[in-house]
């Protein structure tokens, strides 16, 4: 328990130490970032899966829903429709246009991603501020139980909370993902949090006079950020990927109508030496959004860590 | 011939997409056995880097290192890695400013102690640690031979340091760098330190660089001061003639700006003004006209040369187109 | 050392403690359970509520906790309704966790075997060709769904071109006798050559597949902490001592290297433990974690409650074993005494 | 079409080596009286036999171990007359005593067994036990020589004897049975323990005897039976290996690592048989309905929307693009192969027209209602609930009735909602056990408080009488009429359900493997079985 | 005035098994306008001393009596109003500015909190002055901490103090971070607006001259305990304690006249652990001039020697009239593991969180 929690802890502690630099450090980093090709590859993948989702509504020729080439589907004799006129990837085990269904399964996924970090990002955040700033016996009640947590291992633990949904759906997949972020993102705060306690800039408000409330919103917070921030990408691509797991294992949203990417891969893998296209394609593009967001926050951290700016 | 001899050492880091930096321009001084020479100077004035070029630490890749440094008539530049690594640690030591991180921290101290001899004077690990027990000793490390197996976060900083000299006199250098060995240290330590250094390198006749920003300890322990600012050496001296008359008007403000122990209390400082970032570059002229008080329009136009100093008697090499008049200074003595 | 040893193991029991009323109450609140595990579609709403009545799960939650309590302290943790319906939940979670073992541990051998000199070789070769290469494939193997992964390598290597099996431990003609339950031990301490090769070849797939991240993982950290080595003080030191390279990299560079690269090790050893779920499942792979796969699909509580615990337990054990063998390796933690 | 299957299924195939076959999972014991499971079933069918067996291939009763059975004028008297020279694995012989001995156990279960979980059959069947907390159809078991015995039952049934069939009531050697202890069931916490008799040391007379069971290994070996009184089986041994996941099992067969499995999905039916494996389709021997529960919203307790329902699904597309080849639309509660059967019933097509009409007559355009369907779960009625789910949810969903959709777990919330009635619609189905309608039509809707709610309707309670009095019919002539009638009421006057379809689960074994007869109950028996090489 | 920091340790709950003695009855009084200097050994409890007086650390013992009001029994609102009159400088320019304020919002702060921002422009007008006070141009108030130079950000710092017209102003090691041309502007700075404002300064620093440059009264702390107490001259001209004799001949002076014909008093060892200090003289450890009797058993107590000058050494007189000449010491073992303990993190730490958490 203690090994895991001390890295992160460590990790805290050294992005705190950065970041006494501040602004000039983010600006460095900017500088460096803008000409890492590693951060702008991952960075154009992001752009344009992001722009995907938000035009796929009009970029899709068809509604995913609708099983409009269920006449040419036959179970019993593995026949999905083929690419044919009008739809160029054909359609999926249902007759439905997996070309739409990819285009628009590309809204769930970045809605499955952003979801999830945001509430694991804003669980962090409340808890890590309230132990960081509060300290005493709210740090310590806090960060027993984000110990409890974070003693079950990440992936296991999403899938312990996503199966004990009882009606499992699109949101109980994404707050299992979310969940299993929380205690991490707390722990990076609370570990900036603390450091951030003791500095001096922090001394020098309270010596100021400065409330508390303001001191922990003005000054300890936003510095405490940094990590958090990072994290927040790489969360991202691993929310993104454990979403898809769930669904592997049968967790994810039952309803299919609307589609993502983890789901259809899921399903697509009992078919997967017949109809391989079916798998390939959510399975491609899992991996392009996941390296594309693992670039960017690797480079970003990398940008960020005072180690490396020699 | 001087033991170590430099000559117009230059360093350039060029970092990929950074504009290339100049941080040792030039820089000329020579070293006697037995001499202790001083390199003082500002933090970022290259005194670390000349170190480094020296022996041959820079790394090989974005950093340029031209011009010359003689060690007994040998050209270290050039020579091969190999040839460079049968020097370090055997003709050329050196001590380095941090005693905790420059030392192994999972590494026994007996270890660290022992290698440097091993691999230079070919005996055997039982015999170098003899031999590293000796020498822990000698360098006023109390319980020597407990101390072989301890490691470095079990000693204090004053031990560490102790260490580091030990591990750089271990095959008896004839030339000891010293990049401000006593910094990290409280000044009762920093003053051990330095009555060691002192004893050791006359003991043994060893030649050494002092490099410090602190202009207390030259005055205590140097031969021949080197003064450098940006880079460049901007006024050397024998220790004597330096404190008693600074010429450059660099050297002059530093002098003016340490309160001392032993003067008067009540008196201003006359700290120079600006900071290092306010320099200008060698090649538009003397890169601290812009804090010098002397300063007159040549200064921002014409770079000025190392030459001997005209005005003063003695040995001084100075690079200022209007150095401070050697009589305010010696007026002040006579006034105070 | 001794009295940290026996904190973290107290610590440990917290939270297994913690844990285990937590996630009983949670069990407990959920619908279905046992009584639709052991009915199934033959169930009436009249034998449902006599069920219910006769298992005790009318208690308050409480109640049905101190009995549970009760009887796991006497090694019962309840029989299994969906794994192995009838086995006792602990003997499930013995019998599965040396092959979850044995095949954590291939899997982690692999990764070290390859992330361990491709990480130093990166670093060597900081911004090389070698080093990107390396350093995107790592990242490439993180973005690659594991069960994904493995479903394509069983899909090459073990149905399209036959080289390796597509699933469980061992085939079932092999006569092999059962020693330790690690099979491909039993194999060597019975002399069973070929049931030992078998097992082996079985465990290949698996663990290449549960390798990906571990690999990516220890391969970053390693070349991470070489290259921050490489720039440390004592490096300075070590050179200007007129070292040989091989000396300073072995003796220097390496071992300090290594420190954050055991962590890593121990901490990836942990999380497999409990994260060949999707591996496991892929692979028909009788493990922990196919148990929990099924385990969540048929609402085996018991099994599930057991595992989960078990797998928080060995998890934080193993950490606490990292954090010993740490601190046997780190002299500054090693020669500190005492407590933290 | 592939020339599969032909030219190794020479009759007499060749003896020797070893088969495995791959099932679902482990077998939860091998003590088929407690056991509702099927890869338990599956196993024990290798192991024992019961005196009435069905005969291969369909789900008619056949002498077993017993060879003939006459019934007394009212009912209630079986004499069974067994067969000779029969030895269990243990030595010990098969005789009348050996056949009462194992009626009298079962009837004389105490404690923790008489759970429905773990006698749930015998509870289905027979009722209840010697302590007589219940009625239970079961009277005596005596022995009139050594191969006759007699069987006194309380009341009559159409079941009996088919039931004893049913591998539940297989026969076991009573020096085993005693000798481990076999009914010492204890419940701990939430299960069952069951004796070292049901884990180690099943005996039966089978053709294959029990080796061993590899549990880390989730295999479970079998023997051949060299001492069978009938045709011996073929195969040195028989192995079933458990590999839980779907796609694994085939990978599993492509690969050669087994030699065949069940329930391959119907969309791999094409692919294996391309790949030269034999397809064994069963004789579909079920019934998949929608459920419509008539509890909580009482607009379908009106029969117009009920048809409407059933007008607005299109159960030909359904079979036709969702089900395996063989599957055929269900017009009565079960299959066409079990007695009672007519085809003389409304029949419901496809009219999204005439549903909407109906909706309308009934005041019921905006008809709110939940449906239910399971995840984590296939049933071989019910290949993938998700896609036929999404298929009868666009048909309603194009009549305008509005759905709210429930998706939970088989076993986590499913089936104990729809207990509860608290589905409105939902996906259920069911596996026949035995050619008889109650089999089906009783399980239903015997008890007015079912997931149907048919006890909300006025006719819930005749539904109920009528069956009761239906099963207790000994004159077959009317028994088939009372039959025939409650399947033409049901579907003209009650329709508590839309029956939609009987799909045909398979089997899928290596081109090498010959002699295997796929049965409609899904309870093969592998002593006809070899391989080849 | 005692702070101790209790090192906690345990089994299963954390219970205090021992203290680090950072300060330890330290008795000091402050003279309305003047500026007394706090010098000693690093980690001798100087910074603990002065955030103890302001109570930004909670004193363990002792209290702090500030122009007649009694602080130790404060709390909550009434010392948050108290702080405006007490003001801190720190070491480290950069690190006690919040990177992501703007000059104008740091300084805006503390005004701020203390109800002092009466209207923009008001505000603007002070802003300005403050900046003028300390030699900024007003341009600054735009920029960033991290736009100006150490000696720049030194004087942000010290402006921020001034902010809110304290009388008050601790200044812990004010110009060690900076070069020594800095040094001397910064040291000139807080002469002129001592001047000027009228301020009170408590000066904390390791370096013995800039302390004595700088104050009217100098104390000497080793290992949490104040050893003389003097005015600046006195303690260059006569110190009485052993280990201000030392420190006096440890610092170097930038002239080689003196330099060579100095005596020098080299101590033996380090500086012991204030986890475990020495039992009576705290220094006896070190001194030259320890005595066989009084100076391990009993601590001495600071006594006034001559009007002004106190010490705390039981033989001040003797050493001084020269009846105690010094002798050798063998340096002593220091257990020194106690400050080497912030260096844990020095391991390399992972190369992400997601990295240590796994699959
Ligand atoms: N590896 C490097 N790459 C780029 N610039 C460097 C590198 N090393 C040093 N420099 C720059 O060279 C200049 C001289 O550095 P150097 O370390 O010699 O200073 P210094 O005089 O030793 O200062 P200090 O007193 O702080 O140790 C500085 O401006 C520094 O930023
Ligand atoms: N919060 C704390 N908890 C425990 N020990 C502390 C704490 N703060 C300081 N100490 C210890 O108290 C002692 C005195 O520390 P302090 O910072 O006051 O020394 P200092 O004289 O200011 O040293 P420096 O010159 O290095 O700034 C040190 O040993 C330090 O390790
Ligand atoms: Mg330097
Ligand atoms: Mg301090």
């Amino acid at each position: 328990m203690s090994t895991r929690t001390d890295k992160i802890d460590a990790l805290a502690e050294q992005a705190a130490r950065t970041d006494s630099a501040g602004v000039s450090v983010a600006a460095a980093a900017w500088r460096r970032l803008r000409r890492n090709p590693v951060f702008l590859f991952g960075a154009a993948i992001v752009v344009a899966f992001v722009a995907l989702a938000l035009l796929s509504p009009w970029l899709a020729p068809y509604d995913p829903g609708e099983r409009m080439l269920g006449d040419q589907v036959i179970r019993a004799r593995d026949q999905i429709p083929p690419p044919q006129e009008g739809h160029p990837l054909g359609g999926d085990q249902v007759g439905r246009d997996l070309l739409s269904r990819i285009l628009i399964g590309s809204q769930q996924t970045l809605m499955v991603g952003v979801l999830a970090t945001l509430i694991g990002f804003t669980g962090g955040l409340v808890l890590g501020t309230l132990a960081g700033a509060l300290g005493g016996w709210v740090d310590t009640v806090v960060m027993r139980a984000v110990d409890v947590m974070l003693s079950i291992p990440g992936l296991l633990l999403a899938v312990s909370i996503g199966a004990l949904f009882s009606q499992p759906n699109q949101f109980t997949v994404i707050l299992a993902v979310a969940m299993v972020q929380v205690p991490i993102f707390a722990r990076l705060l609370r570990g900036s949090m603390l450091a951030q306690r003791h500095s001096d800039h922090v001394l020098a408000a309270r010596a100021l006079g400065v409330r508390q409330r303001a001191i922990v919103f003005r000054h300890m917070l936003p510095n405490s950020l940094g990590p958090v921030i990072v994290q927040s990408t790489l969360v991202l691509a691993i929310s993104i990927i454990d979403a898809a797991a769930l669904s592997f294992l049968g967790l994810g949203n039952p309803d299919d109508r609307i589609p993502e990417w983890g789901a259809m891969l899921g399903e697509a893998q009992k078919a997967i030496d017949s109809h391989p296209h079916l798998a390939y394609w959510p399975a491609a593009c899992i991996i392009v959004v996941a390296l594309g967001f693992t670039l960017m926050g690797e480079s970003l951290r990398e940008a960020l860590d005072p180690k490396s700016r020699r | 011939m001087a033991l170590l001899e430099v000559r117009d050492l230059s360093v350039v880091f060029k970092r990929k997409g950074e504009e290339p930096f100049t941080a040792v321009d030039g820089v000329s001084f020579d070293v006697e056995p037995g001499q202790t020479v001083g390199l003082v100077g500002e933090s970022g004035c290259g005194k670390s880097v000349t170190s480094m070029a020296i022996m041959g630490l820079l790394a090989k890749r974005g950093v340029k290192v031209s011009g010359s440094a003689k060690f007994d008539g040998t050209e270290l530049l050039t020579l091969s890695d190999k040839q460079m690594r049968d020097r370090r640690g055997q003709e050329l030591g050196m001590v380095f400013q941090d005693p905790l991180s420059s030392l192994n921290p999972v590494i026994s101290i007996g270890l660290q102690v022992a290698e440097v001899i091993e691999r230079h004077r070919g005996l055997s690990r039982k015999e170098a640690s003899v031999q590293a027990a000796e020498l822990l000793d000698k360098v006023g490390i109390p319980d020597p031979k407990r101390r072989l197996s301890e490691y470095p976060h079990q000693l204090s900083g004053g031990m560490r340091q102790r260490a580091l000299i030990a591990i750089a006199l271990a095959c008896r250098p004839r030339l000891l760098i010293a990049d401000e060995p006593t910094t990290a240290l409280d000044v009762t330590i920093q003053a051990q330190i330095l009555a060691l250094l002192a004893e050791l390198v006359k003991e043994t006749d060893t030649a050494l660089i002092m490099i410090t920003h602190d202009l207390g300890v030259v005055a205590g322990l140097c031969d021949e001061v080197n003064v450098l600012y940006g880079g460049r050496v901007v006024e050397r001296a024998g220790r004597h003639d330096l404190f008693r008359v600074p010429r450059h008007p660099y050297t002059h403000g530093l002098l003016a700006s340490i309160p001392r122990l032993d003067a008067p209390r009540g008196e201003r400082l006359s700290p120079i003004r600006g900071s290092v970032a306010d320099n200008i570059p060698w090649t538009q002229g003397c890169a601290f006209a812009p804090r010098c008080p002397n300063a007159i329009d040549t200064c921002v136009e014409v770079t000025p040369a190392m030459e001997p100093d005209p005005v003063v008697a003695g040995e001084r090499l100075l690079r200022c187109h209007n150095p401070v008049e050697p009589a305010d200074r010696v007026e002040q003595e006579i006034l105070t | 050392m001794l009295r940290y040893t026996i904190r973290r193991l107290l610590q440990l029991l917290i939270v297994v403690g913690v844990l285990s009323l937590l996630l009983f109450a949670w069990l407990r609140s959920l619908p279905g359970g046992p009584v639709s595990a052991l009915l199934g579609e033959r169930a009436t709403a009249e034998t449902r509520a006599r069920l219910t009545e006769e298992l005790g799960l009318n208690d308050p939650i409480f109640v049905q906790y101190i009995k549970f309590v009760g009887r796991a302290l006497s090694g019962d943790f309840g029989v299994s309704t969906g794994v192995q319906p009838g086995d006792p939940a602990l003997d499930i979670f013995l019998q599965r966790l040396p092959a979850t073992l044995e095949l954590s541990i291939l899997a982690i051998i692999i990764a070290i075997a390859i992330g361990i000199p491709l990480g130093y070789l990166a670093a060597r070769r900081r911004g090389s060709v070698l080093d990107n290469l390396s350093v995107v494939s790592s990242l490439i193997g993180v973005a690659v769904p594991v069960f994904f992964l493995a479903f394509l390598l069983k899909q090459v290597f073990a149905v399209d071109l036959g080289w390796f099996p597509t699933a469980g431990r061992q085939e079932g003609g092999i006569d092999a006798t059962r020693v330790t339950g690690f099979f491909v031990l039993d194999g060597i301490l019975t002399q069973e050559w070929d049931a030992a090769w078998d097992a082996f070849v079985h465990l290949i797939l698996p663990a290449v597949a549960l390798a990906s991240i571990p690999f990516s993982v220890v391969f970053r950290i390693t070349r991470a902490s070489v290259l921050d080595v490489v720039d440390e003080d004592y490096i300075r030191t070590a050179e200007s001592k007129g070292l040989t390279t091989p000396v300073i990299r072995r003796r220097h560079v390496l071992r300090n290297a290594m420190l954050p690269v055991v962590t890593t090790i121990g901490l990836q050893t942990g999380a497999l433990l409990a994260g060949a779920v999707l591996t496991e499942t892929v692979f028909a792979f009788p493990g922990i974690g196919q148990a929990l796969a099924i385990g969540f699909e048929r609402r085996d509580y018991p099994v599930l409650l057991l595992l989960i615990l078990c797998s928080a337990g060995v998890f934080v054990l193993i950490n606490l074993l990292v954090d010993l063998s740490y601190a046997l390796i780190d002299p500054r933690i090693r020669t500190r005494g005492g407590g933290h | 079409e592939s020339e599969r299957g032909d030219d190794g299924g020479d009759a007499g195939g060749q003896t020797g080596g070893t088969m495995t076959f791959g099932t679902e999972g482990a077998p939860k014991l091998f003590d088929p009286f407690y056991a509702t499971d099927g890869p338990t079933f599956r196993t024990s069918q290798q192991i024992f036999e019961g005196l009435v067996e069905f005969k291969p291939g369909t789900a008619e009763a056949a002498p077993g171990l017993a060879e003939s059975w006459e019934n007394s004028e009212d009912g209630l008297t079986w004499t069974f007359k067994l067969r000779e020279g029969v030895k269990f694995h243990d030595g010990t012989d098969f005789n009348a005593e050996a056949a009462c001995f194992n009626f009298e156990r079962w009837y004389n279960t105490t404690g923790a067994a008489q759970s429905p979980a773990v006698t749930g059959y015998w509870q289905d069947n027979f009722g209840g036990f010697a302590d007589k907390k219940a009625p239970s159809l079961y009277e005596s078991c005596t022995v009139s020589d050594p191969t006759t015995i007699e069987v006194k039952l309380t009341r009559y049934t159409s079941k009996f004897p088919d039931i004893l069939g049913l591998p539940s009531w297989s026969m076991q050697s009573p020096t085993a049975l005693e000798k481990y202890n076999a009914n010492e069931v204890t419940q701990q916490g939430d299960s069952f323990a069951f004796p070292e008799y049901a884990t180690e040391h099943p005996t039966g007379t089978g053709p294959f005897k029990f080796e061993r069971y590899d549990e880390a290994n989730g295999t479970v070996e079998l023997v051949r039976n060299d001492d069978y009184w009938g045709e011996k089986a073929k195969l040195d041994k028989l192995i079933f290996r458990a590999i839980p996941d779907e796609t694994a099992r085939k990978q599993a067969l492509e690969a050669g690592d087994i030699d065949g499995y069940d329930l391959p999905g119907p969309a791999d039916w094409q692919d294996l048989e391309d790949q030269g494996f034999q397809l064994l389709i069963r004789p579909a021997f079920n019934i998949f309905y929608v459920g419509i529960g008539q509890k909580n919203v009482p607009q379908l307790r009106d029969l117009k929307v009920r048809q409407a329902i059933a007008h607005a699904i299109d159960r030909e597309g359904l079979v036709q693009q969702m089900l395996p080849e063989g599957a055929e639309v269900a017009e009565n509660f079960y299959p066409d192969t079990v007695f009672g059967w007519t085809d003389d019933v409304q029949s419901y097509d496809h009219d999204p027209d005439k549903a909407k009409q109906l909706l309308a007559d009934a005041g019921a355009q905006n008809l709110s209602v939940n449906f239910y369907w399971p995840t984590e779960v296939t049933r071989p009625y019910m290949p993938d609930p998700r896609a036929m789910f999404g298929f009868i949810q666009g048909n309603l969903e194009d009549v305008g009735i509005k759905l709210n959709v429930v998706s939970k777990p088989w076993n986590g919330g499913y089936l104990e909602d729809v207990d509860q009635g608290k589905a409105d619609l939902f996906l259920l189905g069911w596996n026949g056990d035995y050619n008889t309608p109650d089999n089906f039509l009783g399980n239903f809707f015997s008890d007015p408080n079912n997931r149907f709610g048919t006890g909300n309707s006025p006719w819930g309670a005749t539904l109920s009488d009528e069956l009761k009095a239906a099963d207790s019919e000994v004159d077959d002539e009317t028994r088939q009429g009372m039959y025939e009638e409650i399947n033409k009421k049901l579907k003209a006057e009650y329709l508590p359900a839309v029956p939609i379809s009987h799909s045909p689960p398979a089997l899928v074994i290596a081109e090498n493997v010959s002699g295997l007869v796929a049965s409609p109950l899904t309870d093969e028996k592998f002593n006809t079985v070899s391989i080849g090489s | 005035m005692k702070v101790h920091f209790p090192i906690k340790r345990g089994v299963v709950l954390d219970k205090t098994v021992g203290y680090v003695y950072a300060v330890d009855g330290v008795d000091l009084s402050i003279r309305q306008g003047e500026t007394y200097g706090l010098v000693g050994e690093s980690g001798c409890g100087k910074s603990t001393l002065g955030r103890a007086m302001l109570k930004l650390t909670e004193p363990t013992a002792g209290k702090v009596v500030f122009d007649g009001v009694d602080l130790s029994s404060m709390k909550g609102e009434p010392l948050r109003t108290m702080r405006r009159r007490m003001q801190m400088v720190f070491q480290d320019p950069m690190s006690s500015l919040d990177p992501r304020q703007s000059v104008e919002s740091l300084l805006v702060e503390g005004m701020r909190a203390h109800g002092l921002d009466k209207g923009k422009e008001s505000t603007g007008r002070r802003l300005r002055e403050l900046l003028s006070a300390v030699g900024l141009p007003s341009t600054s108030l735009r920029k960033y901490p991290h736009e100006f130079s150490g000696g720049q950000r030194q004087r942000i710092g010290i402006a921020r103090a001034l902010s809110v017209e304290p009388d008050l102003i601790v200044a812990d090691e004010p110009v060690s971070a900076l070069d020594v041309s800095v040094q001397a502007q910064v040291i000139n700075l807080l002469e002129d607006l001592q001047t000027e404002f009228g301020l009170t300064y408590l000066v904390i620093a390791h370096d013995l001259a800039v302390v004595r440059h700088i104050s009217d009264r100098v104390g000497v702390m080793y290992l949490g305990g104040l050893v003389e107490e003097a005015n600046s001259d006195q303690i260059y001209t006569e110190p009485l304690h052993p280990y201000t004799k030392a420190l006096m001949s440890a610092v170097p002076v930038p002239d080689p006249v003196v330099e060579d014909v100095r005596e020098r008093i080299l101590l033996a060892g380090d500086l012991p652990s204030p986890a475990n200090p020495p039992t009576g003289c705290r220094f006896h450890t070190r001194c030259p001039w320890r005595q066989e009797s009084r100076c391990d058993t009993e601590r001495p107590a600071l006594r006034e020697l001559a009007p002004g000058h106190k010490v705390a050494c039981h033989w001040a007189e003797d050493i001084r009239d020269g009846r105690i000449r010094a002798h050798e010491v063998k340096p002593q073992l220091t257990q020194d593991d106690w400050d080497t303990g912030a260096d844990d993190n020095s391991l390399a730490g992972p190369a992400s969180v997601t990295e240590t958490l796994g699959p």
